[in-house]
């Protein structure tokens, strides 16, 4: 009774939200902000890809506050679970081809990792997608060897140092009288590798900081000893 | 009358959709795991309906391939913004999963309702109270009927 | 100088990234750097008060003027936010020392950056993006317990939050569509064009309830007798003290600043008498300390409720004062349950052991359900007459509600004080009664210290809110402040 | 700053206080408040023109919070209740200043919380007194609220379960009178008393029928009108000694004092007059003098069912406000002046009672009237305080409480009131037969064995006890006295003003010389007993010396009629007395609980995100559709 009254509420609701929603002129929003921010873009940030300036430049500090919110999660399943650490042997390992496998994909996942990163302003991509390529690359032989152990140390310095650099970068331009946050050093080699100032250096804090972050909650979530 | 049927309309039904489906299954389930799941689709719908925001018909991607003149692009703001709120719910999940192995571990059990009661019963014992409701005395702190001696074992079983 | 306010939320971040590493080279350093950055921001605060702070500022991140970047809004509204944020934070720190210590003050420094953030920020996902920081940090430290009982309650709270974020991210999403902008000062211009519709109500209820989830709004907020239960009682002190009330301040914005329809003030009105009928009597018949407290912080935010729903701002005053006076109260309270968590009953002769703490209770008791001349008459008699000039029926019903809750309020707060005061059962040796001293009494004392301070010098605390309520009323000086760079109207 | 009388009145209070505060555990607390007590008389007859001429003298204390002005100043109205209050409060400390204060601590009572909660108790009451517009009269009638709740609750047990519930009924009735300022507020805009009184000229029925209601049931509470009059009994009467003598003298009149200043003098009683009762052929008048009248027979009768002194003097306390009320609403002059009087006459008739029981309390350790009996010959002065005060409470001549009542039923026979006279006569039966069963089951009768040994009350109680009986006495041999305070308290809140002289009224419709009727009665007496002792055949027979059914009963079984007194009366009302208010109360409290129960299962692992989808689902549906 009450799962389907759960059922035809939600679907009320659905239609109701879409009755609304059907309002809208699809296709073709206004754009107020979004037309003054590419127009404006290349000039005040330097990079090409619009997105990224847009996370980095005109929203960092929402970029800030997702990288503060991983963080938080990651150090919250930390005090969640603990550091107990799962018995080895007790899961099986992987087959050899998974093993060598793993090797094999770890240093070509890093390299396109890094490249995404380095890229995250160019081109489709970023420190986030990068990130996450990273924390795949650590984890990978993590699943192939289930006894093998993430070095949770250095783990945990990346992580706390890439998010300082953030934050440390966007003090620097307050440092320089500047407002914070503010991008530093604005060549004007539009599309070029070495261009938009700081903001692959901040893609690179990202970058480190969510792989860091998800390889550690993978890790963590994995470690964990099995139910009794 | 039934609407046509446009890109449009089946985005907005897409996204509102999931939204409704993550709700439903959120009440619906009796399971925590199950209601996990259900708040990652009903996060897929409100993003989904986020990048609709921005959509714009013959636009492209907001990236600037050429110093000449721009084209038409979309909305850059609501992807970035998409891109913020995925990573957000990554967060979440990933929290809420490391808790529910928690609770599997210390009450062997993931529903719903038996780990909702046996909270109550832990939050009741740690404060040192009654609950305020049992099955075994009736409201209001009212003495209980005298039962019938041949009842008085079947109130033991039932507790 | 003002620009110095981005630190209140920068330093904290940058603290809570170096603890788990600083803890590891140093544990002195590290346990300091937390207490010191906090004080920092205090002080950053108190400076500008003492330079002169009486026009609004705009702090633009990034150096990208609004609307394109984010920025922050400053006028004595947010800033007195801020700064109760950044002192409940020095004053709810979790001092104690063990190998969580570093994660746990972590998460505390992160919760202090969200909640200022959301005091400060002037940008709808901005806020959004504060809201799910504070609520991650409040997972974590919930469930920081390690009771097995804290674990399905952050869960429970955690999915609740969850889908409310949903909801307000597709008020987001339904407001960016329409106006192509989130800065709450843009929204505030083109919002009597294009949001004065049932779109823009519908946006609002769905971001409403969201946000209502933090904000202990009737009925998402059955997690607050769970989570104030089984977590720890400075971080519930924080939460039903602070984080509610930013939470309000949140919807108030937008209620003023964007939202003017008369349907979203009515909804509020509803659940607010709701919140105050459901919170005052459950918390009659509640039999423990912390379920009691929160039950009756349940019922203090629907108050609260309804002097927002009043009409063009007219509550702003008493939205404000009774705010302030719900968080300094909720905080001793909470302190004081510290020691004397668990069932009522048990308490039963401690005004003997501890007559200080019971003296606050019973202070706070008094204030809390309006006993002039302390803060909490005057709080409550502001709502009232505003509300008693209301022509809408609603509001009336309003006011009969209020008065009602108040007199449940007051016999079962002073039943506990009777119980306080009570003499013990004969059987109970004098060690079982729970005393109230240490850290927490301490707290309260500091606590109960303010409020006799604010109901001596009432006159200008009174002026005083009314002009931080007059500034922040004014949505004039909100766009011009701010002053977004494109002028309104959809192409 | 020149200090005006009133703030000099207000610190010398306020001193009070601090000194009960800091030293009230010394030796001699008692008699340093008893003094400070009366230095605070002293300065309150230094503004003594006030009770004769009227005027007003304000205080320099004033506010301004939140737009709003605070101020403080005394009258002729604020003037005669204080002088009551402080009187009352003097002469209850030197009660409890020396031997009784020694056996109250002896066992085991806190005596510096209870001078404390005294002084706070009068202070409070002198800001309530004072207070110049509504705001101000709100927060000293919260203050009084909490500071009689003090005093109520530091004897702990009963009474800090009495305590509760009067807090609870008090601040129920507290957030009438708020709820109710609110109103006010929102018609005048201002809560000063000039403004107050032009708003309610354009004020609409409707509303003014809802002020009535708040303000007449929020201060009725404190009054212990019906149906709100559960709570006082217990409360008053299980407050230790003088305390109780206190707080049944003067503290419920509060709520009379603030009935006048609302509803007599802002509202004014031709506009109360005005308010008809919708389908019936009264209005709001009759309502309230039908409720004063109520209240004065139900807790009389129940009174008389009392087996505790403290209660039966307790519940009387409550009947007897009726009276007051009564003679307000009837507003002639002889009706307003009867109430008004009857307010000071009964505040010195239940002090000196309850102080003569409190006597016996402390030689005997018992309040009970079953146990009690005999008295008369262990202490005969104490007798007479409580004779005395019966006659007076009673309303029988030579005692002040017949002019008062006399006035009253002059009024309501003046205005044509036969219903509400008849039952008023019906009232003061009860009264007359419940203060008899006081007196016999204490004094007369044969004396209890145990109490063989006991003696008359030590002089520091005894002396203010008979400094009442002798303001009974005189200012009922000279009721012009405190008429003359009337009159101006009368002149103040706008009601007709009696002919007075020193021994009575003077009107058309009847006159009064007390002089005259106490002279007559003292003629019979002196006949009386010239008759008897001529006569001189008198045989002098011992006390014990009776039987019953032919035997002689032995000394050692001491005979005294207390139990079930009034046997047949009670049988033939009993009927009456099932507790109907009671269960109205507990009803209250049932639904309370019923509610909280149903809002706590509510919360209970509650299906949350059902709760928010269906929230969502109306609010979205209410607003769309």
């Amino acid at each position: 009774m009450a799962n389907l009254t759960g059922l035809l509420f939600a679907g009320g609701l659905g239609f109701m939200l879409l009755s609304i929603a059907s309002g809208l002129d699809f296709g073709a929003p206004p754009m107020l902000v979004g037309t003054e921010i590419q127009a404006h873009a290349p000039q005040q940030t330097g990079a090409a890809n619009i997105v990224t300036s847009v996370v980095l430049g005109y929203r960092a500090i929402d970029t800030l506050g997702e990288l503060s919110i991983l963080f938080a999660a990651a150090v919250s399943a930390g005090l969640v679970l603990g550091r107990r650490h799962t018995t080895a042997g007790t899961q099986t390992k992987g087959g050899f081809i998974l093993q060598n496998g793993g090797s094999l994909l770890f240093p070509l996942m890093m390299t396109i990792g890094f490249y995404i990163i380095f890229h995250g302003h160019l081109t489709p991509g970023g420190g986030f997608q990068g990130g996450v390529i990273l924390a795949a690359a650590f984890f990978l032989p993590l699943l192939a060897r289930p006894g093998a152990k993430l070095h949770h140390k250095s783990l945990s310095l990346i992580e706390g140092f890439a998010g300082a650099s953030f934050v440390l970068i966007g003090l620097l331009a307050m440092l320089e009288g500047k407002a914070f946050l503010q991008p530093l050093m604005i060549q004007d080699t539009l599309g070029q590798l070495v261009s938009a100032g700081t903001l692959p250096l901040l893609y690179l804090a990202v970058g480190l900081k969510v792989g860091a972050e998800l390889a550690s909650l993978l890790s963590r979530l994995i470690q964990t000893e099995a139910p009794q | 009358m039934i609407p046509a049927i446009t890109p449009e309309l089946i985005l907005y039904v897409t996204a509102i959709g999931l939204i409704a489906i993550g709700l439903a299954g959120v009440v619906i389930s009796s399971h925590l795991f199950r209601m996990v799941l259900a708040l990652v689709i009903a996060e897929a719908g409100a993003n989904l309906m986020l990048v609709l925001a921005g959509y714009r018909w013959d636009a492209v991607a907001p990236i600037l391939t050429s110093l000449a003149e721009p084209p038409m692009m979309v909305d850059p703001v609501p992807q970035a913004l998409v891109l913020t709120a995925i990573v957000i719910g990554v967060g979440i999940q990933a929290l809420a999963v490391s808790i529910l192995i928690r609770i599997r571990q210390r009450y062997a059990t993931l529903d719903r309702n038996k780990a909702a009661e046996r909270m109550d019963a832990e939050i009741a014992a740690t404060l040192g109270a009654s609950r305020d409701i049992s099955q075994e005395a009736p409201l209001g702190e009212r003495p209980l009927p005298p039962l019938p001696a041949d009842q008085v074992n079947m109130r033991g079983d039932a507790s | 100088m003002s620009s110095n306010l981005v630190l209140t939320i920068a330093l904290p971040l940058l603290g809570a990234f170096l603890l788990p590493v600083l803890m590891r080279s140093s544990v002195a350093i590290a346990l300091w750097s937390g207490p010191v950055i906090l004080i920092y921001g205090c002080w950053i605060i108190v400076e500008l008060w003492l330079v002169g702070f009486t026009q609004p500022v705009s702090i633009a991140i990034g150096g990208f003027a609004p609307p394109l970047g984010i920025n922050l809004y400053v006028d004595s509204l947010a800033l007195l936010f801020a700064f109760a944020v950044q002192l409940l934070g020095l004053i709810f720190w979790p001092f104690t020392l063990d190998q969580e210590s570093a994660r746990r003050q972590s998460l505390m420094l992160l919760l202090v950056a969200a909640s200022t953030g959301l005091a400060l920020s002037g940008d709808l996902f901005n806020l959004y993006v504060f809201y799910e920081l504070a609520a991650v940090a409040t997972f974590g430290l919930a469930s920081a317990s390690g009771k097995s009982a804290a674990y399905v309650a952050t869960l429970r709270y955690l999915i609740l939050s969850g889908i409310g974020s949903v909801l307000t991210l597709f008020g987001i999403a339904l407001i960016y569509s329409q106006t192509g902008t989130l800065n709450l000062a843009h929204l505030a211009q083109l919002a009597p064009q294009q949001l004065n519709n049932g779109l823009g109500l519908t946006a609002f209820l769905t971001i409403l309830i969201g946000i209502g989830v933090k904000a202990e709004l009737f009925p998402v907020n059955t997690w607050v007798p769970e989570i104030y239960a089984t977590a720890s009682t400075r971080l519930s002190a924080f939460l039903a003290g602070l984080l509610s009330k930013l939470a309000v301040l949140i919807i108030l914005r937008l209620l003023l600043l964007i939202f003017h329809q008369p349907e979203a003030a009515q909804v509020i009105l509803i659940l607010g008498i709701l919140g105050v009928v459901s919170g005052e009597l459950a918390a009659w018949r509640a039999k423990e300390m912390k379920r009691m407290l929160a039950f009756s912080s349940i019922g203090q935010l629907g108050m609260i409720f309804i002097a927002m729903s009043l009409p063009d701002g007219q509550g702003m005053v008493a939205v404000i004062a009774l705010a302030l006076h719900h968080l300094i109260i909720k905080s001793g309270l909470f302190m004081l349950a510290e020691d004397w968590g668990g069932a009522i009953e048990r308490l039963r002769g401690s005004a003997k052991a501890s007559p200080l703490g019971a003296a606050l209770f019973v202070l706070f008791s008094l204030s809390l359900v309006g006993m002039p001349p302390l803060p909490g008459f005057w709080a409550k008699f502001v709502l009232i007459t505003e509300l008693a000039g209301q022509v809408e029926p609603l509001y009336l019903l309003g006011l009969a509600v209020f008065l009602l809750a108040t007199v449940v309020e007051a016999s079962y707060l002073f039943r506990v004080a009777g119980i306080l005061y009570g003499k013990p059962a004969a059987e109970t040796l004098s060690e079982e009664i729970p005393k109230s001293q240490g850290l927490a009494l301490v707290t309260a004392s500091l606590f109960g210290a303010g409020l006799v301070a604010t109901a001596l010098w009432i006159a200008p605390v009174g002026d005083g809110l009314q002009a931080i309520a007059t500034q922040a009323q004014d949505v004039d000086l909100y766009i011009t402040t701010v002053s977004p760079a494109i002028s309104g109207g959809s192409q | 700053m020149i200090l005006t009388p009133l703030d000099e009145l207000l610190l010398f209070s306020g001193a009070t206080l601090l000194v009960a505060l800091f030293i009230g555990r010394g030796l001699a607390a008692g008699w340093m408040v008893t003094i400070l007590y009366a230095g605070q008389l002293l300065v309150l007859l230094k503004m003594a023109s006030l009770g004769y001429e009227g005027g007003s003298i304000a205080s320099s204390l004033s506010f301004e919070v939140l737009g709003q002005t605070l101020s403080w100043r005394f009258d002729a109205l604020s003037w005669f209740f204080a002088l009551i209050t402080i009187g009352s409060a003097l002469l209850c400390s030197w009660f409890s200043s020396g031997a009784w204060e020694r056996d109250y601590i002896k066992q085991g009572g806190n005596i510096w919380l209870l001078h404390t909660a005294m002084a706070l108790n009068v202070f409070t009451m002198l800001i309530l007194l004072a207070s110049g517009d509504l705001l101000s009269l709100f927060i000293g009638w919260e203050l009084v609220s909490w500071a009689g709740f003090l005093l109520m609750t530091l004897a702990g047990g009963v009474a800090a379960k009495a305590a509760i519930r009067y807090i609870t009924y008090a601040l129920a009735g507290g957030m009438a009178i708020f709820g109710g300022i609110a109103l006010v507020y929102s018609v005048s805009g201002s809560l000063q008393l000039e403004a107050v009184i032009t708003a309610v000229e354009q004020v609409s029925t409707t509303k003014l029928w809802l002020l009535v209601i708040l303000f007449g049931g929020g201060f009725g509470v404190k009054m212990g009108l019906l149906p709100f009059h559960l709570w006082q009994a217990p409360a008053y009467a299980e407050t230790p000694g003088p305390g109780s003598a206190f707080l049944g003298a003067i503290s419920s009149r509060m709520g009379l004092f603030a009935i006048l200043l609302v509803l007599v003098k802002l509202f004014g009683i031709v506009n109360i007059d005005n308010l008809k009762v919708p389908f019936t052929l009264i209005d709001a008048r009759d309502l309230l003098a039908w409720i004063a009248v109520f209240t004065i027979i139900f807790p009389t009768y129940t009174a008389m069912k009392q087996n505790d002194a403290r209660y039966l003097l307790a519940w009387h306390g409550i009947g007897q406000g009726g009276y007051m009320l009564l003679g307000i609403v009837v507003a002639d002059a002889m009706g307003g002046a009867g109430g008004l009087l009857h307010v000071f006459n009964y505040a010195a008739c239940q002090a000196a009672l309850l102080l003569a029981v409190f006597a016996v309390i402390y030689r005997t350790g018992t309040s009970d009237l079953n146990k009690l009996g005999g008295l008369v010959v262990r202490m005969p002065l104490t007798f007479m305080v409580l004779l005395v005060g019966i006659i007076g409470l009673a309303g029988l001549p030579p005692m002040n409480g017949f002019v008062s009542k006399w006035l009253v039923y002059r009024s309501l026979l003046n205005q044509g009131m036969p219903l509400l006279f008849l039952a008023t006569i019906i009232g003061t039966l009860g009264t007359i037969l419940s203060v008899y069963k006081l007196i016999h089951n204490i004094f007369l009768g044969q004396l209890r064995l145990e109490h063989e040994h006991v003696s008359e009350a030590p002089w520091s109680m005894m002396t203010p006890m008979l400094i009442l009986s002798a303001i009974i006495f005189i200012t009922g041999l000279l009721p012009g006295i405190p008429l003359a305070w009337v009159g101006s308290t009368l002149q103040t809140v706008g009601l007709p003003i009696p002919q007075y002289t020193l021994g009575g009224v003077e009107s058309a419709s009847g006159s009064l010389d007390m002089i005259w009727v106490i002279g007559v009665l003292f003629a019979g007496f002196g006949i009386g007993a010239l008759v008897f002792y001529s006569a001189g055949r008198s045989k002098r027979v011992h006390q014990l010396d009776n039987y019953a059914g032919g035997h002689f009963l032995s000394a050692d079984v001491r005979y005294q009629y207390s139990d079930n007194f009034y046997a047949g009366l009670m049988h033939l009302i009993g009927g009456w007395y099932r507790g109907s208010f009671l269960w109205l109360e507990r009803g209250i409290g049932s639904l309370v609980e019923f509610l909280s129960l149903t809002m706590q299962g509510l919360y209970r692992r509650a299906n949350a995100e059902f709760y928010l989808l269906t929230t969502a689902l109306f609010v979205i549906a209410w607003v769309v559709i």
